[in-house]
């Protein structure tokens, strides 16, 4: 019977029930692959509840560092009795199936081309152990312990892991190395030639970290230099504020007198959240606030505040399956279009569309920036895959000598020496950017009134029609501004010559760079782009001119991102043809490559047809 | 259009400790409609920042949206001022707040804005303790648009349209009250006497100080079968007592009739004293408050003047354990923990 | 020295102060010039205060029939000491200044190309009253009674026009009769060969009314047999619930036992309004709410939730000039994107635009037809020029023998016949709606859960890819329904051959329709269409197609309609250029000629520019 | 995952006056955590509706987000269910409510979702009276976003976090008394004896009727320092009295130690039979009510039981004057004035 056979390079899947405390034990698997110096991606898949239900944890092992994800799996771990059946079907033929064996397979388990590897789990913990918790959680160990046989991952990796997850809790080493080496002993003595998946050490990891993204971005906050955030907790943007707070108060607390130099505030709702950071960044805090979905549409009318009386702030959309409460624990890009154009009336938001935890790192200190010098709020958009996986990547890096650029901001002393009449809302450099000043700065001069009625130059109310209009064209001005200052896109030119290209962005991207590997090894180039923000550079225009037919990546039903591309640039739609993945799990490669083929081959596209990624 | 400057300017104006006339603390021309109780709690903020010589710029003015919230720019022209959007003042003052604790943050709102569309921000400002003046200028009605119900008209109660409100009503000081306010107050914007110390003892007071003032709308509700009428509120209320606030400098020399007169010092120094007109109220029990509030309601009185105070209650900032210095004012040197730490973190991924 | 002269062809602007009463005085002008026969438009230029500030009222009278707003001021009537320079300056020459004389005019009044009309307004009226009220009031009847005499307008117009006024208070009607005839007979005495601006009786109102879109907005919901509203007060939309308040006592009041038919409940807020919609709509009530731009943000995530579990439910959105609070009191057509992809994640709704009075009666009661019918929330887009001020258009018009259309839901006698199993989202007739059923119909059968998270077909809770990606591909199909549901565009051939096409919708069409027929006189033919219903049905498509350069004429900054046109239809922006207007007052006539001729003859236009109306 | 059905089917299942068995009144199986005390307040739901014998169908479950708010899908599966958005049950509770008088409408919350992001709505809900009963469940925290503290939790409690709540706590009860419900009671899902004739007693009140049931998040906040945990509230628990509800049809005799024993008409016809613990407490008394819940708070108890009761309140139909006949059963001869009055109106505009 076929094996399916690979050296670093394959997909396990891990089907548990949430609240048993399967995540730590698979985690720390994945870890031992990232410390074995091949790259992965492990994805956790689970349901919006907190115990009882189906959960799953996908890991891809690529040698040749694909890190999106790939679909299909070799190798079961099935512990869920609940989906067994599905898992078992799911198996890729020529793969593998760990089960529990403390039971005999039910004959309905029935497949000639996997190959079954039973581990009597429950049998084991209950020798092993007395606690029912006990016998629950090291059943997880165990099978990680079996998995180092099975996959040859060097078991030292496994007792450095576990000695570094439990400093501190020294005396639960030695029983978790125990369980490892139950689950070791077993598969070795029972399937010592049966698994031809192997990892092998290699050095590929150098300079990489593995992390979840809203780590990213709570870290940039903190080096942006945030102070204030108000939030409310929503899936999948809580780990943000919980990590700002962690590191906060590992970074943050003076060690002079144990006092916070931060404020973090969980508000009564998302409108409450934004409001606290709407108003704190007007009184000179770096503040922001994440949510998801229904978050953001519920600050649509603060946002809409803030873009047109020009108050900084700094939003982290982490995007789940929408629309309403949709899927809360699935991914999508689905929020582009409500982060843009948020609020009534001519409103547009400056974007930004990390990819890996890196980019939220990096682009979360570029918020703090660009929202301070362009006074209008910053959105980051992640999503749930980016920001809850633990995602590899490049180790974060920060340069000591950058200082923050807190944008047009009137000290005491200019307040004091300006020689001209100031106004809040004065074009003085013809950026479209006024000059502003934070409340208690001097005694007499620079105070205004701010407001999202419509205001003159010197921030006074009016009901001028030909006021209001210079105030809408000079927000104009600034979003031209914008575009000269948000980050540029990411170019790969597979071939000069290849009047073919893709966009992509954020969660796509990696998936994309992926497809476009496995299309030149079929002799089709095709030239890629990573949007990082929006509004959209020139380079984001030039490469659209470059190229004849243009491919969108992205994952909702209705090609927003494409809708953001053609009503911006004011491209023809038929230019664009869009690759659309909204069914909440992330984009493959394989699914972009049939689809892109698809178009190239037959000139015909089906968009929005859902693709088998098996 | 009225005005609320006033009409004689002497030479020799009246200057306050700071140097400052009262000309410093005025704002724009007021465009309410004449009469509107909203321009005298106006004047009487002007007044009070004036004779505590407050420093007009260390002062951060906060409002919703309301002919009430308009207010802001009518006083106090030196002090920056932000007129948000409708109901949601409260996460607008709370954020300015975490920013820059050192300011003071006064708040108006009207009932419309407060109970209405903001009682769930209300509600959770007051919770926090932030440290804040929150003035209702309530009218029981929804001035700007012209007339409609609030949350606080009385079950009865009928504005210019003339139909009686069904449902029940909004008190403010009480829900305050209940959700842990140390410093709640009741006035009346025809009654500069009371009002003027309510609001100089609430900016002392350090936490939330809730002054529901009502402040009659004439345009709308100032009717016969108004309760939130001039000529109703002046016939109906009774206040717990009259009011004294004592800056911190003036040396207070304690010297009244045992039981009717309380002294309470404020977290500044400063100190208010009461000549309470009921023995009944404990200035400091919340259910006495309440009480003595829902008491004088089966009346069918207003109570007025200071209801409750607890000078002692942690602000916001207390509770999240803050750092003294303005969170605005940290620099990078303080906020940034360096690339030698990124490292370590960097570490602790791999 | 010149003197503008016309018949039934002017433009006449009232200069007052709020609050003081000039309102009712104004309207009976309009209403004289209505009952005269001849074409007139009234437009309110109100302040966001409630008393002592300026405010205009501007007729225009137009024996064509123009209806849009035409810019310009031949005749001024100035009360309000205030704005005086600034209106005597607005009077074009050749025009007339009409002003209180009891005063002299300060010297620096100073223009000798117009005509001044002194009236001692203060001076008679303090001879007249006593009372300070009665005095403020009454110089407002006694200029009308002075414009009947200088503009010609019958005298027995205005008197019928009062005694239908004070039906009820017969008592005023004497005093008011007097007031006019003050103003007459002192018109006449000293002003009798002034003015050549003249009112000539015509018959050219059959059939018409004049009256406010929100007014017709309410009916038509009557009409509708709506029965419940939630709402929340804003500026301009407080006027439909109002009315339909106002006609909900006269007309749905149970003459048996004077309880009310219908339920109108102010909410706490938007979000309350839009909530009490959805749960009368959902339990088989026809429900509405009214706000504006503010409201419609704070709707939003509401909106996806109709959106994404399919429950009717109608808006209507008096929009005004955005962005945030803006200018309350000013119009604007920008929230065509806000309401259009209200929400996050993959939302659209579908929209209706009013261009007048009768076609929001006619829409409101479509919205209700459609909201039930496609089961998914329906938006009519009014703004506050249409929607506040008195507007010209046919009668309302109601055929008794429509019978409501309710939509798929099933009765207790078709959920106890069911053969199959029912599924409250099966797409049983392939129109991409399923049958719903109301609480309490049935004891045993039809009952189910909505929500907003994902659900399959008989409204279970899934988290399945498969489950998910089906609901949103039949939402889509809903959406291709709708687009042979929605009312069709009317399409005007100026000439078959020509290849110009302007499109434009709500209130823009009247102002476009006079710029037709202007450029048509210049021997520029130009054909139109206006867009009544979002999305966009086949002949708004065919339209496009057959022109090779289109106008999209809008009111608001960022070309919203273009961009709903350019991704519904997949167009090539380049084919539609914007004709943009967005100071907050209505488009004119003039203003669209100028710059579609600009484009026309340089084939090149700047849209954002806002124009010189004089 | 824990089950709230019934592990044993007799064949002879009891049944109710309608001739329906409990299996009548169940709903799909709970996704909750094994010991959440969410489950057990379905339970008592569900056996409160078949012993009450409301006919399934009758009844429409309102619900907002959270894991109490997913519990409608647990219970009475043959009624319609509407899971709304977070913290707006209240609105769409109206809406439906509006639309149709005559069903029963149970709205099931969490302390997020009211206390927190759905506080405005909760306020503007009871002032309205709308005939409903709205059972939150109460854990002090956020169960399905993993036990961040609600604005119910009480200061100084702490979750498996281990960090005490800095800020004041919101007493739904009293905010429901204070805005004029007419039946408000509080209860712990532990305690079946006391729940089920409390909501019984809710669903037969007509207006709005809160029972704030204390309802512990086994997985977040049943530590050792919370007082929402299991043993917090079965130690400091104290009731107002013991309760019996008596429907229309048993025969009400009355025989009980006076003093003690209040019995009280709801208007429906049944009735309440109160055996209070406390004489202090005056059910009919808003006041004594919000005293006596303050005063067992002073003393770190939690007052459970009836607190108050006033029969005779309006509910928002009666307020409105709305007709008898469900609106939503009002056909097009009712409701559409027809085109001769549109003729008369279109003479009105001219
Ligand atoms: C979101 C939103 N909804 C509605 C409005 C319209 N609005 C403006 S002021 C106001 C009510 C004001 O009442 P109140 O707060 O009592 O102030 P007052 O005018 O009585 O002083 C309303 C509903 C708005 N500006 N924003
Ligand atoms: C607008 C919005 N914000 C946030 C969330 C995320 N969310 C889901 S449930 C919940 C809180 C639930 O707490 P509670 O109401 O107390 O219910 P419990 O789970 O404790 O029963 C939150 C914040 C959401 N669904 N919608
Ligand atoms: S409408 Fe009422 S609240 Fe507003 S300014 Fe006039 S009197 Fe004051
Ligand atoms: S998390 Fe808490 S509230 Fe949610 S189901 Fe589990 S125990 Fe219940
Ligand atoms: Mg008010
Ligand atoms: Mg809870």
């Amino acid at each position: 019977m076929h094996k399916i056979a690979a050296v670093n390079d394959f997909v396990i899947k891990f089907a548990n029930i949430n609240g048993t405390g399967s995540a730590s034990a698979n985690n720390m698997f994945a870890k031992s692959i990232f410390r074995s110096g091949v790259p992965v991606t492990p994805k956790n898949i689970f349901p919006s509840n907190i115990q009882g239900l189906p959960t799953w944890y996908e890991v891809r092992v690529s040698e040749k560092g694909y890190l999106g994800r790939r679909g299909g799996v070799d190798f079961m771990v099935a512990t869920n009795g609940q989906t067994m059946m599905q898992d078992f079907q799911e198996v890729l033929p020529g793969g593998y199936f760990l089960y529990d064996n403390s039971k005999p397979l039910a004959p309905k388990y029935k497949r000639d081309d996997i190959h079954l590897i039973g581990i009597p789990l429950t049998d084991i913990c209950i020798q092993e152990y007395t606690d029912p918790r006990q016998r629950q959680l090291f059943k997880n160990i165990i099978y990680v312990g079996a998995l180092s046989y099975l996959l040859n991952i060097e078991f030292e990796v496994f007792a450095e892991l576990v000695q570094d997850q439990f400093k501190g809790k020294e005396k639960l080493i030695t029983p978790n190395i125990h369980a490892l080496e139950l689950g070791y002993r077993y598969a070795k003595e029972y399937y010592a030639e049966t698994c031809q998946l192997k990892i092998e050490r290699r050095d590929l990891n150098q300079g990489k970290i593995l992390v979840d993204g809203n780590t990213g971005t709570a870290l940039g906050a903190i080096y942006a230099g945030a102070t204030v955030a108000g939030w409310y907790p929503i899936t999948p943007s809580t780990s943000v504020v919980d990590a700002f707070e962690k590191y906060c108060k590992r970074l943050r607390v003076d060690p002079a007198n144990g006092m916070n130099n931060f404020a973090i505030v969980q508000a009564e709702d998302e409108l409450a959240a934004m409001g606290m950071v709407l108003g704190a960044s007007w009184n000179g805090a770096r503040a922001f606030t994440a949510t998801s979905g229904p978050g953001v549409s519920l600050m649509a009318e603060f946002l809409g505040l803030a873009y047109f009386a020009e108050i900084p702030g700094v939003l982290v959309d982490v995007q789940r399956t929408g629309p309403s409460t949709g899927m809360p624990t699935r991914t999508q890009q689905s929020d582009i279009m409500a982060a843009a154009y948020a609020s009534h009336g001519d409103t547009k938001h400056v974007c930004l569309y990390p990819a890996n935890p890196k980019e939220c790192f990096d682009m979360s200190f570029n918020a703090f920036e660009l929202t301070e010098y362009l006074q209008t709020p910053v959105i980051i958009l992640s999503d749930l895959d980016l920001g809850m996986n633990d995602n590899m990547c490049d180790a974060f890096e920060w340069n000591d000598e950058i200082d923050y650029n807190r944008g047009k901001v009137l000290s005491t002393d200019e307040l004091e020496n300006l020689k001209e009449r100031w106004g809040r809302y004065l074009d003085v450099d013809g950026e479209g950017i006024g000059y502003r000043t934070i409340p208690g700065t001097h005694p007499t001069k620079g105070s205004y009134f701010t407001r999202g009625s419509s205001h003159d130059e010197y921030a006074a109310y009016t009901e001028s029609s030909e006021a209001y209009v210079r105030s809408m064209q000079r927000l104009e001005k600034k979003w031209d501004t914008a575009k000269t200052l948000v980050p540029k896109p990411n170019i790969r030119i597979e071939n000069k010559q290849s009047k073919v290209g893709a966009i992509f962005f954020g969660t796509s991207t990696d998936a994309a760079h992926e497809a476009i590997d496995l299309m030149q090894q079929q002799n089709v180039s095709v030239n890629g782009l990573q949007i990082k923000a929006f509004p959209f550079t020139a380079e984001v225009e030039a490469f659209i001119a470059q190229h004849d037919t243009i491919f969108v990546i992205e994952q909702n039903r209705d090609g927003q991102m494409k809708t953001l591309l053609v009503n911006e640039l004011q491209l023809d739609p038929a230019r664009l043809t869009s690759v659309l993945n909204y069914d909440g799990m992330p984009i493959t490669a394989t699914y972009i490559v049939e689809q892109i083929e698809a178009t190239i081959n037959q000139n015909k596209v089906t968009p929005l047809q859902q693709a088998d990624r098996g | 259009m009225s005005f609320i400057r006033p009409n004689i300017r002497h030479p020799q104006l009246a200057v306050n400790d700071l140097g400052y006339t009262r000309a410093n603390y005025e704002g724009a021309l007021s465009t309410l409609c004449a009469g509107c109780g909203h321009d005298s709690i106006s004047a009487a903020i002007l007044q009070s920042c004036f004779e505590l010589s407050i420093e007009p710029h260390k002062v951060a003015k906060m409002s919703g949206i309301g002919c009430s919230s308009k207010t802001p720019a009518y006083f106090l022209g030196n002090s920056h001022g932000f007129n948000s959007v409708h109901g949601r003042m409260p996460s607008v003052a709370t954020g300015a707040n975490l920013a820059n604790r050192d300011l003071v943050y006064i708040g108006v709102s009207g009932d419309g804005d407060t109970a209405s569309i903001g009682m769930g921000q209300f509600a959770h400002v007051v919770r926090r303790n932030l440290n804040m003046v929150y003035i209702v200028m309530n009218n029981g009605c929804y001035g700007l648009t012209k007339g409609q119900d609030s949350a606080t008209a009385d079950r009865g109660s009928a504005s210019k349209k003339g139909i009686p409100n069904p449902y029940s009503s909004i008190d403010l000081c009480e829900t305050a009250i209940q959700l842990g306010a140390g410093f709640v107050a009741r006035s009346f914007s025809g009654d500069k006497e009371q009002l003027i110390p309510l609001i100089k003892a609430a900016v002392s007071h350090r936490g939330f100080a809730l002054i529901d003032v009502v402040s009659p709308c004439v345009t709308f509700n100032n009717t016969a079968n108004s309760t939130k009428s001039y000529d109703h509120v002046r016939e109906h209320m009774n206040a717990t007592g009259t009011f004294d606030f004592v800056p911190l400098k003036e040396e207070i020399t304690t010297e009244y009739e045992p039981g009717q007169t309380e002294e309470i010092t404020l977290h500044d120094g400063s100190a208010v004293r009461l000549h309470k007109a009921t023995e009944s109220l404990d200035f400091s029990s919340r259910r006495s408050a309440m009480n003595e509030i829902e008491k004088h309601k089966e009346k069918g009185e207003v109570l007025t003047g200071l209801l409750y105070l607890n000078p002692q209650t942690p602000d916001t900032h207390e509770l999240l354990g803050t750092t003294t210095t303005p969170l605005n004012q940290l620099d990078k040197d303080k906020l940034c923990p360096g690339s030698k730490t990124l490292d370590a973190i960097n570490d602790s991924f791999r």
